[in-house]
């Protein structure tokens, strides 16, 4: 499966992802430069985190405006499938790809800790390898994680089930303590209505090996693998 | 002609604003219990060319509408204050 | 100002000059300087640039070693790490600026010394930062400490470089004088080292990232009458940074090293165009000409004296080859940065500075660069040194267990979290050992090998015996290295002080050299590199000497690392190593008394040598399961942190008679490590002990229940629920800030 | 009574803006070119109980010396935007 990283200027998980792609699970990667208008024959692109244009102004709300993220709006509408994490999902909410803004988080304070997520959907491309009921115990590191819906947004994301990451206790309730930044019903990632683009604000790439503490990411590029090939699988490639 | 023009964007009526939130508390902390509410928010102040205000007002909106102010949570505020002597063309 | 008129005004006194070094540098020169050539050579020979008062002193230090690829006197120290691989690291301090504005002088402290990692070509990898504050119970105190640690937080996470450890202390004498000292950790392949020289004349001087402002242009070497009030209204005294911009200049600096497309490389701190020019040219023995006009501006109207001066942020100087300009100007601009070609290499040993077609400055890149005198300042010791040593005989606690929680939550003493939950401590996927353990842990990517580093520096310590204090310092730095399984492999150092023209300023800055120097020789640690902060001094006096030390370490094999908590239940407890404990200096004393008093304990440096190679030597063969240095609030505290892990773990400890008491709970000293290891790990590990001659004091057991007992003969000194125990460390930092 | 009060927060002339440099730049290329220079900066808006106007004014200028903004990096600016009708005692 080919992947793509998209690097905007002040992107800092490009290499991350990259790394976790290339030498964990052995798949093709090449990185995507904001400034092209095309992406080539890619399967997925990723948006990694980062600070794109320093988070200046808000959030991904200057790097949406990057060439790619025009070509990119077209690979999501043609059924590609876009990871966006942490900034990226930031960029996919700025972009419209996704419903909903960010805020800073309440405390004010940026925040690097470990979460546990309960996965509320196993039926996308991004959690189909997930073992059921496994809450799954993936660091955040933002400053703008506290997600934002207008009551519209929400009954929407509610009835199409959009909803696939809560931050969670170990055991996966779902209750304000487990809330690291003041997220709307403890969101932490949402799908569009299609399923095929995915914004989460944990990082799944900085748990993808032992020897960092936890493998739990992996979880979520090997569903993106299975899924592919599955698809591959069922119809003419 | 050039226009100073002030931008000021804060969140909706509504939107919970932790910052104001907490600068509130900070204030009363200090001693200044009169302070009822503290919304925070953002300044842009921007030289911008054009023939006149209106022209100038209207195309600063149009920025805000796609770049200053995120829709889904901001309201935005455009004037213009002066023009700007000495500088235009 | 003409420079009769300079003469007439004696206008280098305003800019911190004396008179004997103004009538040196005339020698120098063979003339009289003009105005910018004199704001040249003022903040060149400030202390900040020439350590002028600490130069004799710090040549006592130990800077060799095999392993040592470049020592002191670039931006960074480089070891080699092997398999072609090499590690830059260097700390540096913020201190003024963090006191007049927290988040922005913290911030711009951070990309400062990332800017000196790049500069030899290496990709920066971590930070840490070392704090100091005064009593949080006060509001300034705390708002000082929230500022910078969310501008370290906002600048670091930004561009992406993990803060993955640090220090904390909170004191009375920092109220005024808060410290912040950064240290940052770059890896590069060997081949890419590249030297801050502009070597080969006709060679290409390029400025590259953001523009040139008024900002910074030196306090010391501010005022005149050209200058007047209103542009002394025009120059900020704070700098912003711009995190967004150091982002950028770390990619294309690589790239541009990577393409072999640099000479010679330097950031641009104090003073900018005039020490980063003069100082490479020197370093190569060439000369430069640079023509101001080609200096791209952020304001109109600047002078060339403001163009030299300035202290813009987020810029480098590239040396390139001739010829090859187009190509680096190309990667800068993909990369969204602005470079300009402002000058060439020149072979004649002078920096020559034209602005409008006119040559406005023109001085010997020598004199400028090492011209300036090097200062033997009076020494002599503190009048009431030996009141300090005085410790009241005092009462045994009658609750050892209460005292075990008001120690936990001494904000010195408590958890951390509350600040490096701030920092992105992940970003760059090698941080192995996350804050909160003894060092932390990056792996080097590509290779099995880990980094780990440290940085320590007890001011208490060093204020009641600067010499001790000092051994201290580098002895805990190494200890702490040595606990996660690494072999120290270099130290670089902050030194922060008072006015050093005061003798019993100067006097604890000689001791703490003569201390650094031999606890480095003793370890057989090289210093690559440091920083020197005076004047650290308010009317009501100056800070602790606070000498900082971070230190790298190198594990071979990532693997190999031992974490600083209990594993679990059935596990053996044991000190290595001392036994020896002292209230003198100590945590107990502050916290129990308010009492800053007693002379801090010699260091034995063969035993702690022996102590570090044992835990290395012991993490090696795989028979530790924790290790986690005695430090602050001793034995008790540290006990009570081993169990502090995730899941928490028991302990049930008996002590010998002779620690059965306030010194042996809460007393501190070098040489002790509690550590945790299988029961069939025993014969081995203390094997190596007898081997090296260091002792090992079985105090008893990890158990299932959460509960930390500590018992003397028939007393139970301690008997305290872990999780109670946790909060009290956990909740103090954060109750405080609310 | 309750006034509104407006605090505008700016970086001091001189000092670098990078945020708003950052914006003129997508602003650029978003193609509006007109746009010449924008400067970010900070909005507070406070509800404040006090007797009158100036009382109000005077002591949300020393809030602002003390906490909203700092005196070496920023000026500020504050306007008393009008007594809040209904709400006052
Ligand atoms: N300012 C800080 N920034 C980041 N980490 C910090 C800071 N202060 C302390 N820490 C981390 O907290 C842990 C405990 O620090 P400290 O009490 O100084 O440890 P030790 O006594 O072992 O040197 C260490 O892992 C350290 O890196
Ligand atoms: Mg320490």
């Amino acid at each position: 499966m080919k992947f793509g990283v998209v690097v905007f200027p002040g992107s800092n998980c490009d290499a991350d992802c990259y790394w976790v792609i290339e030498r964990v699970l052995r798949q093709p990667v090449r990185y995507l430069w904001h400034g092209d208008g095309e992406i080539p024959d890619v399967d997925c692109v990723i948006l990694p985190g980062g600070f794109s244009y320093g988070d200046y102004l808000r959030a991904g709300a200057i790097a949406r405006f990057s060439p790619i993220m025009r070509a990119v709006a077209q690979f999501a509408a043609n059924g590609g499938l876009v990871l966006g994490i942490c900034n990226g999902f930031q960029i996919l909410l700025e972009a419209g790809l996704l419903p909903g803004a960010m805020r800073p988080n309440d405390s004010l304070r940026f925040r690097c800790c470990p979460t546990w997520l309960k996965v509320e959907r196993y039926d996308t491309p991004f959690t189909c390898a997930v073992p059921r009921g496994r809450t799954l115990r993936i660091p955040i590191a933002h400053f703008e994680g506290n997600y934002y819906a207008d009551p519209q947004q929400l009954r929407q994301l509610q009835r199409e089930r959009q909803v696939v990451f809560r931050y969670a206790t170990r055991d996966g309730r779902v209750v304000p303590e487990a809330n690291p930044n003041g997220s709307l019903d403890n969101i932490a990632g949402i799908v569009n209505r299609a399923g095929n683009v995915l914004g989460m604000m944990p990082h799944p790439e900085r748990c993808a090996e032992a020897v960092l503490g936890g493998e739990d990411g992996r979880y979520v590029f090997e569903s993106l693998i299975a899924y592919w090939q599955q698809k591959a699988g069922d119809g003419p490639r | 002609m050039r226009y100073m023009v002030r931008v000021l964007v804060k969140f909706k009526a509504g939107v919970a604003d932790p910052q104001g939130r907490t600068i509130l508390a900070a204030l009363h902390s200090l001693g200044y219990e009169g302070v009822r509410d503290v919304r925070a928010g953002k300044l842009f102040e921007l030289v911008v060319e054009g023939t006149d205000e209106d022209a100038v007002r209207s195309r600063v909106e149009e920025m805000c509408g796609r770049l200053l102010a995120n829709p889904v949570l901001e309201d935005y505020e455009v004037s213009v204050l002066r023009a700007l002597a000495g500088e235009g063309r | 100002m003409t420079p009769e008129q300079i003469l007439a005004r004696r206008a280098w006194r305003q800019m911190a000059l004396r008179d004997e070094e103004y009538h040196r540098l005339v020698e120098m020169l063979g003339r009289h300087p003009n105005w910018t050539e004199l704001g040249m050579f003022a903040v060149l020979w400030s202390e900040h640039c020439a350590y002028k008062h600490s130069r004799l002193h710090l040549g006592q230090l130990p800077t060799e070693a095999e392993w040592v690829l470049v020592g002191p006197g670039e931006n960074a120290g480089v070891l080699d790490v092997g398999e072609e691989m090499a590690v830059a690291f260097r700390i540096e301090s913020h201190n003024h600026p963090i006191a007049v504005e927290p988040y922005q002088g913290a911030a711009t402290g951070v990309g400062g010394i990332i800017r000196d990692v790049l500069a030899m070509g290496a990709r920066p990898i971590a930070l840490l930062d070392s704090l100091r504050f005064g009593p949080p119970e006060e509001p300034r105190c705390r708002y000082t400490f929230a500022g910078v640690v969310s501008g370290i937080a906002g600048y670091g996470n930004c561009v992406g470089v993990p803060t993955v450890g640090g220090e904390l202390y909170f004191e009375e004498p920092y109220r005024h004088n808060p410290l912040c000292n950064v240290m940052c950790i770059g890896i590069l392949p060997r081949s890419r080292l590249r030297r801050a020289r502009a070597a080969g004349i006709g060679n290409s001087v390029i400025l590259v990232g953001s523009r040139t402002g008024r900002d910074g242009i030196h306090g010391a070497t501010f005022a005149s009458e050209e200058l007047d009030e209103r542009s002394e209204e025009r120059r900020p005294a704070v700098q912003v940074g711009d995190p967004f911009t150091e982002k950028l200049l770390i990619e294309a600096c690589l790239e541009l090293v990577e393409r072999e497309l640099v000479v010679g490389i330097q950031d641009m701190g104090a003073a900018g165009i005039t020490s980063s020019c003069a100082e490479t040219a020197a370093r190569a023995g060439t000369g430069m000409r640079i023509d101001l006009d080609r200096v791209p501006l952020r304001e109109e109207g600047m002078t060339p004296y403001e163009i030299m001066l300035s202290e813009s942020q987020e810029r480098m100087l590239i040396i390139a080859p001739r010829g090859k300009e187009e190509a680096v100007l190309e990667v800068c601009r993909r990369w969204g940065l602005e470079g300009a070609v402002i000058g060439e290499v020149t072979g004649d040993g002078h920096l020559k500075v034209f602005w409008r077609g006119e040559l406005v400055a023109d001085v010997p890149v020598k004199a400028l660069a090492a011209g300036a005198p090097v200062y033997d300042a009076p020494a002599s010791p503190p009048s009431d040194l030996e009141q300090r040593w005085r410790v009241p005989s005092l009462p045994e606690p009658t609750d050892c267990g209460e005292v075990l929680k008001l120690l936990l939550r001494s904000p010195s003493l408590a958890h951390k979290s509350w600040v490096w939950e701030q920092y992105d401590h992940m970003v760059q996927v090698n941080t192995v050992v996350l804050p909160g353990a003894d060092a932390a842990v990056l792996r080097l990517k590509g290779t099995r090998k880990g980094i780990a580093a440290s940085c320590d520096g007890n001011g208490r310590y060093t204020y009641l015996d600067p010499y001790r204090g000092a051994v201290l310092a580098v002895a805990e730095a190494c200890r702490n290295v040595s606990c996660v399984g690494a072999r120290p492999l270099g130290i670089t150092n902050c030194l922060n002080f008072g006015n050093p023209e005061k003798p019993d300023v100067m006097w604890s800055f000689r001791e703490v050299v003569r201390g650094m120097a031999d606890a480095c020789r003793a370890l057989g640690v090289p210093v690559t590199g440091g920083n020197v902060s005076f004047y650290n001094e308010s009317p009501a006096g100056p800070v602790y000497p606070t000498p900082v030390v971070g230190a790298v370490g190198l594990l071979e094999r990532i693997e190999e690392r031992v974490p600083s908590v209990f594993p679990g239940p059935g596990y053996r407890i044991a000190l290595l190593g001392s036994t020896r404990a002292w209230l003198q200096g100590s945590e107990y004393l502050k916290v129990m008394y308010q009492l800053v008093a007693g002379r801090p304990p010699e260091v034995d440096l063969r035993l702690e040598r022996a102590v570090q190679q044992v835990c290395r030597a012991a993490a090696r063969r795989g028979l530790l399961a924790s290790a986690h240095d005695c430090a602050e609030g001793g034995l008790a505290v540290t006990l009570a942190e081993s169990c502090f892990s995730p899941e928490p773990v028991g302990a049930s400890v008996k002590l010998p008679p002779e620690l059965g008491n306030a010194a042996g709970l809460f007393g501190e000293g070098p040489s002790r490590v509690v550590v945790s290891f299988a029961p069939q790990a025993e014969s081995r590990l203390r094997a190596l002990c007898v081997e090296h001659g260091v002792g090992l004091l079985l105090l008893g057991w990890t158990v299932a229940e959460a509960r930390l007992q500590i018992r003397c003969e028939d007393r139970v000194l301690v008997d305290e629920d872990v999780g109670g125990l946790m909060a009290e460390w956990q909740n103090a930092l954060p109750s405080l800030m609310g």
